[in-house]
């Protein structure tokens, strides 16, 4: 923890609370913070925890952008916590909510099983094209065919990207663009022979079309991973197989 | 887990959209400039570019009927797609009637203007 | 034996979600440039119609399209057309696969620009052809 | 209270607990797993793991190489056979994950590349990119989503083990989010909670590695086995204690004290050559770097930073481009966090606490001595990392040895039977009653963040890099009475749905008694060796009274009881522990030692 003893500085943190067994809706707190210019927001409410109040509840760990745990608003764009600086607000105060379009479980913490239920229907895994034994070694990948997904696998599961996207706020039962990203990235690994079972979900009417292409959901990864692009390019994929389907027969729309 | 709903209709009209879109990026902006700038100041273009004796000679060749027809079409369709969309996006879910009146409009627009192209004879 | 689940998750409303965020604003204008590209459907469906209905119906038509109103309509239309454009083009390199040349992943920049510019020369053979076929 | 009946129940999912519970699942399809975390699987440790994952495959590597680099990196610490079977065993299981999606980074032919990592002999390190644990974590997270028989128990925090008849016979879990109770009864349990580095004030650790496994078995007599042995690693962030994989320095990266001078080469690495030769200079092992750093900071030749001294780990020589493609998180965190450009300017850096080389006693099939209990990765202590771990050696180790965890348990579950739910179910209701007194007495008065505070301090200042007994002593009495003033601990926080300070607190019990495992252990051996160096004249290795391992057993409210156990040598006799120059002279002078007949191997059995 930054040592924040001799700065003098202060920070006004006010923070969306919300405690299901008391309050009946949320509301903003602020507290003042002693900060130096390497703190991050999540060492302002760590502090907030250790020192000022220990009843605020929040998800953290890695504290370096790869665990994904502290995904936030923080003025009101999604945001991992411990990759957004104090010294980037230069008012003096910044204001900290739970991640938008998700049911608020407790104060900064989102309840996202929903999440975990859409990654199960995926089939996040590689089916193989071909099967291989250990002995056999290990497929070949040359490095262009590794990065035509490795993007796509680089998503941390931190869900600002469904913060960002206002059609899974409308309706939470669409994929959303952090589950395509990853369903994308086993479609598109040339090991993966699964892109049709995985057609299901994509072209189902909880699948890619709900995507007006808002796009803000790419500009929000801490990652790089541009989700707006695998639920785009998988549009097309769905419908290209939508029409395949009804040309060949196999019924198109169930 | 939920089970996984139906599969989507939506790749016709996502597709009828996304035609539509294009041709607009691609030649709205000029069509507009004729039609409703150049050729009504007379500038730049002739002024009776959209003369009458143009106009039909046009709009009874297969080819300008063809254009004409996927202009207005796709413009219409492209246009409604967004629309329910944005309508949805303002908290307006009307479901199949909002639908059926949207995409409706769309079909409408194509019909009336098959029938008045193919009406103007070849 | 458990005690009842005390979790009361809260939902926030979705109301005027739009005006949160600078980038949403963006997006409802650029999706409401549908509106014109209906309107100019229309504009040109009732035209068509009256090319049907004869000489005399065609060019109350066209006069009516020189009237000061429709001038200035055309304008905005113009403009919401080119912004149609511009932010079509823009949001297009999320929309398809990576376009590798040379070993390279082409930057969504240069994608955009080349939809642009694949505009442009659009619209200067249009005006070519239509000088041509006209005059 | 609920119960679940589970066959197999795993406490963590991370790398190991991933393993295990695959593991598990494919030996035996019918058995129900529990796979129980604190956190949602993907939020656990492994994902911060940057550098890589050893395996043997080049042609001119072996797995004897592998070995050698083990053991004599462990200090000769390690279990031999164990070792043994680990080396034999790890590519093996990076081919599995490459079956299972993990995007190794490639060669131009296809084949998966391995880069050089410190005190290795051969680069065997599988790696990708540099966010390999984040990688290996997300595809066996993904992967046992296949597995119907493995039932999630994500953010469900573990309270205690069930031991009932000599045998653990399950474990009590809460919910986080609405604090109910489970008792989860399973014949075998599994920890994988992974190490206690947030035990000590500037580490690279996450927020969730408090020891929480170690601890919990620790308490029902399992002896933490050589606790002392605490990795420093030496490139980390100041301040904040984050990572710079040791990968930078394996892709080339130096190391530059305040004058530009690489100083390793004070210190028994050198020569320094502009690429590092394997086991030299920047590739020696962290232990020596850690240990150089100190020394550079006693000669005044450190760099003052803001949170105290810094070296430069400079890697402009490698070029913008190479960065990006070989360490693209590297880069973006001196940017983001440090507001350094890589490419452009040096990375100021210092040592900060990195791995728990001890933990939870087990044997080579992971077994601990109390029946139907396993443990696996970081919070083990299988033997393999001996006084001071390889790197890229935890990340394979979480693979080899978290599949042997879960089919060793999986047949243990199957030998026995479910015991009564009744009687489990008394024990498992006192242990809620004693986790929720953290809640309803309120007449506490110590907040937790001081606690924790002073234990993270006096941690660092008796159990660095360099110990003495008198600094160690005062962090054992340090360490007492902040067990004392942890019974009138005070917890604001009184409600029930995600109530993290309650959890903090118990946390904090946890690592407390990890702490004190670690600090006597420490203060009881009285050499030099690895990871543990005295400055008070125990400064050198001690193989004849100290070539043992250290275990600590549980004592109550007292400090620990520190026995010992020996150390299994199989092939390769302590000598010494030479890197550089030096390391390679030692090395030709072995080869011919070993080509003359005579015993070799069975020496030095503590």
């Amino acid at each position: 923890m930054a040592d924040t003893s001799d700065t003098g500085k202060r920070m006004r943190i006010e923070v969306l609370r919300y405690r299901p067994e008391q309050d009946a809706e949320p509301f903003l707190q602020g507290y003042d913070v002693p900060y130096s210019d390497d703190m991050s927001v999540l060492q302002g409410l760590q502090y907030i925890k250790d020192w000022l109040d220990g009843t605020l509840s929040f998800r953290w760990s890695c504290r370096m952008a790869i665990c994904g745990s502290c995904g936030m608003m923080i003025d009101g764009e999604p945001r991992l916590a411990c990759k957004t600086f104090l010294r980037d607000f230069p008012a003096g105060s910044v204001r900290v909510e739970a991640l938008a379009h998700f049911p608020i479980e407790r104060d900064l913490v989102i309840r996202m099983d929903d999440f975990l239920a859409k990654l199960e229907s995926i089939k996040p895994y590689i089916i193989p094209k071909e099967a291989r034994s250990l002995a056999q070694g290990e497929y070949l990948q040359t490095p262009a065919e590794l990065d035509v997904y490795e993007q796509f696998s680089s998503c941390i599961n931190c869900l600002l990207c469904y913060a960002a996207c206002p059609q899974y706020g409308l309706n939470p039962d669409f994929v959303g663009p952090g589950i395509m990203a990853l369903l994308h990235r086993y479609n598109a690994d040339s090991r993966d022979g699964g892109a049709s079972a995985r057609m299901e979900v994509a072209g189902s009417e909880a699948g890619v079309f709900n995507c007006t292409a808002v796009g803000y959901c790419s500009e929000v990864c801490p990652k790089h991973v541009d989700p707006a692009n695998a639920v785009n390019q998988n549009k097309t994929r769905a419908a290209g197989d939508y029409f395949l389907r009804l040309v060949t027969g196999k019924g198109g729309a169930k | 887990m939920k089970p996984i709903p139906r599969r989507s209709n939506a790749p016709v009209f996502w597709g009828l959209f996304g035609a539509g879109g294009m041709l607009a990026a691609l030649f709205g902006p000029v069509l507009v400039f004729m039609t409703g700038i150049a050729v009504p100041l007379g500038f730049i273009l002739p002024s009776d570019a959209m003369s009458w004796a143009h106009m039909q000679a046009f709009a009874q060749h297969w080819a300008g009927k063809g254009l004409l027809f996927v202009v207005v079409a796709l413009f219409m369709w492209h246009a409604m797609h967004r629309i329910l969309h944005s309508l949805h996006d303002l908290g307006v879910h009307a479901g199949a009637a909002l639908k059926i009146a949207c995409y409706g409009l769309a079909l409408l627009v194509s019909i009336v203007a098959a029938w008045v192209l193919l009406a103007l004879g070849f | 034996m458990n005690t009842p689940d005390p979790r009361r998750p809260y939902v926030r409303p979705m109301a005027g979600w739009w005006r949160r965020n600078p980038f949403f604003v963006e997006y409802m204008v650029h999706e409401a440039t549908a509106l014109f590209v209906a309107a100019y459907a229309l504009v040109l469906l009732v035209g068509l119609l009256r090319l049907a209905q004869g000489e005399a119906a065609w060019n109350g038509w066209l006069d009516a399209l020189r009237s000061p109103v429709a001038l200035v309509f055309h304008v905005v239309l113009l403009a919401a057309f080119v912004y149609h454009c511009w932010t079509w083009f823009r949001i297009m390199p999320k929309t398809m696969p990576p376009l590798v040349i040379r070993g390279k992943r082409v930057a969504p920049g240069v994608i955009t620009a080349c939809g642009v510019a694949a505009t442009v020369v659009c619209s200067l053979v249009v005006l070519v052809v239509a000088w041509g076929a006209t005059r | 209270m609920d119960v679940w009946k589970a066959d197999v129940a795993i406490v963590g999912a991370g790398g190991a607990g991933l393993r295990a519970a695959i593991a598990a699942a494919e030996s035996d399809p019918s058995l129900k797993i529990a796979l129980v975390s604190k956190v949602y699987p993907m939020r656990s440790h492994t994902v911060a793991a940057e550098g890589g994952s050893a395996g043997v495959v080049q042609a001119h590597d072996s797995l004897e190489h592998h070995f050698h680099d083990t053991v004599a990196g462990g200090d000769w610490l390690c279990e031999q056979d164990v070792v043994e079977d680990f080396v034999a065993r790890s590519t093996e299981e990076m081919v599995q994950l490459e079956h299972w999606g993990c995007p190794w980074s490639r060669k131009a032919d296809g084949h998966i590349n391995v880069r050089a990592f410190g005190g290795m002999k051969i680069e065997r390190t599988w790696f990708a990119a540099d966010k390999t644990g984040f990688h290996m974590l997300h595809t066996l997270f993904q992967t046992s989503i296949k597995y119907p028989s493995i039932r999630r128990f994500d953010e469900h925090f573990c309270l205690d083990l069930v031991v009932e008849d000599g045998r653990v016979q399950g474990v009590v879990v809460v919910d986080i989010a609405s604090r109910r109770f489970t008792l989860i009864q399973a014949n075998a349990v599994i920890l994988a909670t992974g190490g206690a580095g947030r035990v000590f004030r500037e580490n690279t650790n996450g927020g969730i590695v408090t020891g929480d496994g170690m601890a919990l078995a620790y308490r029902h007599g399992v002896p933490l086995r050589d606790m002392e042995f605490v990795q420093y690693h030496p490139t980390c962030m100041p301040g904040t204690g984050l990572l710079f994989t040791e990968a930078c320095r394996g892709e080339g990266g130096f190391l530059l004290n305040r004058d530009g001078y690489r100083y390793l080469q004070d210190y028994g690495l050198g020569p320094a050559e502009p690429t590092p030769r394997n086991k030299a200079m920047e590739l020696g092992p962290r232990d020596r770097l850690s240990q150089a750093f100190w020394y550079e900071q006693q000669k005044g030749r450190t760099i003052d930073g803001p949170h105290g001294a810094v070296v430069h780990l400079d890697l402009r020589h490698l070029g913008e481009a190479k960065l990006r493609e070989r360490l693209p998180q590297i880069y973006e965190l001196a940017e983001e966090f440090l507001g350094v450009d890589p490419a452009k300017t040096p990375i100021p850096v210092r040592p900060a606490v990195h791995y728990t080389m001890g933990g939870i006693l087990v044997d080579g099939r992971c077994a601990a001595p109390l029946p139907g209990l396993y443990a696996a990765g970081e919070c083990s202590s299988v033997g393999i990392h001996g006084a001071n771990r390889l790197g890229s050696n935890s990340l394979a180790e979480l693979c080899v040895f978290g599949k042997t965890a879960g089919v060793e348990a999986a047949a243990f579950a199957k030998s026995v039977a479910h015991g009564r739910a009744d009687v489990l179910l008394k024990q498992a209701g006192a242990s809620q009653q004693r986790a929720l007194a953290l809640v309803t007495d309120t007449s506490g008065t110590e907040r937790i963040a001081t606690l924790r505070k002073e234990m993270a301090q006096s941690m660092e200042d008796g159990c660095g890099i360099y110990r003495q007994a008198d600094t160690m002593q005062a962090t054992c009495d340090k360490l007492a009475e902040l067990r004392e003033r942890y019974r009138r601990v005070r917890v604001e926080d009184t409600s029930s749905v995600w109530n993290t300070e309650w959890l903090l607190a118990i946390e904090l019990g946890y690592q407390l008694e990890v702490a004190q495992a670690m600090a006597w252990s420490a203060l009881e051996r009285r050499e030099s060796r690895g990871a543990h160096q005295r400055l008070d004249g125990y400064g050198e290795r001690d193989d004849v009274n100290f070539l043992r391992h250290s275990l600590a057993y549980h004592a109550g409210a007292d400090a620990p009881r520190i026995g010992y156990g020996d150390v299994k040598i199989t092939r390769s006799a302590p000598g010494t522990r030479a890197y550089g120059a030096a390391g390679e002279q030692a090395e030709k002078a072995e080869q011919e030692r070993a080509a003359q007949p005579g015993p070799a191997g069975e020496a030095h059995r503590g």
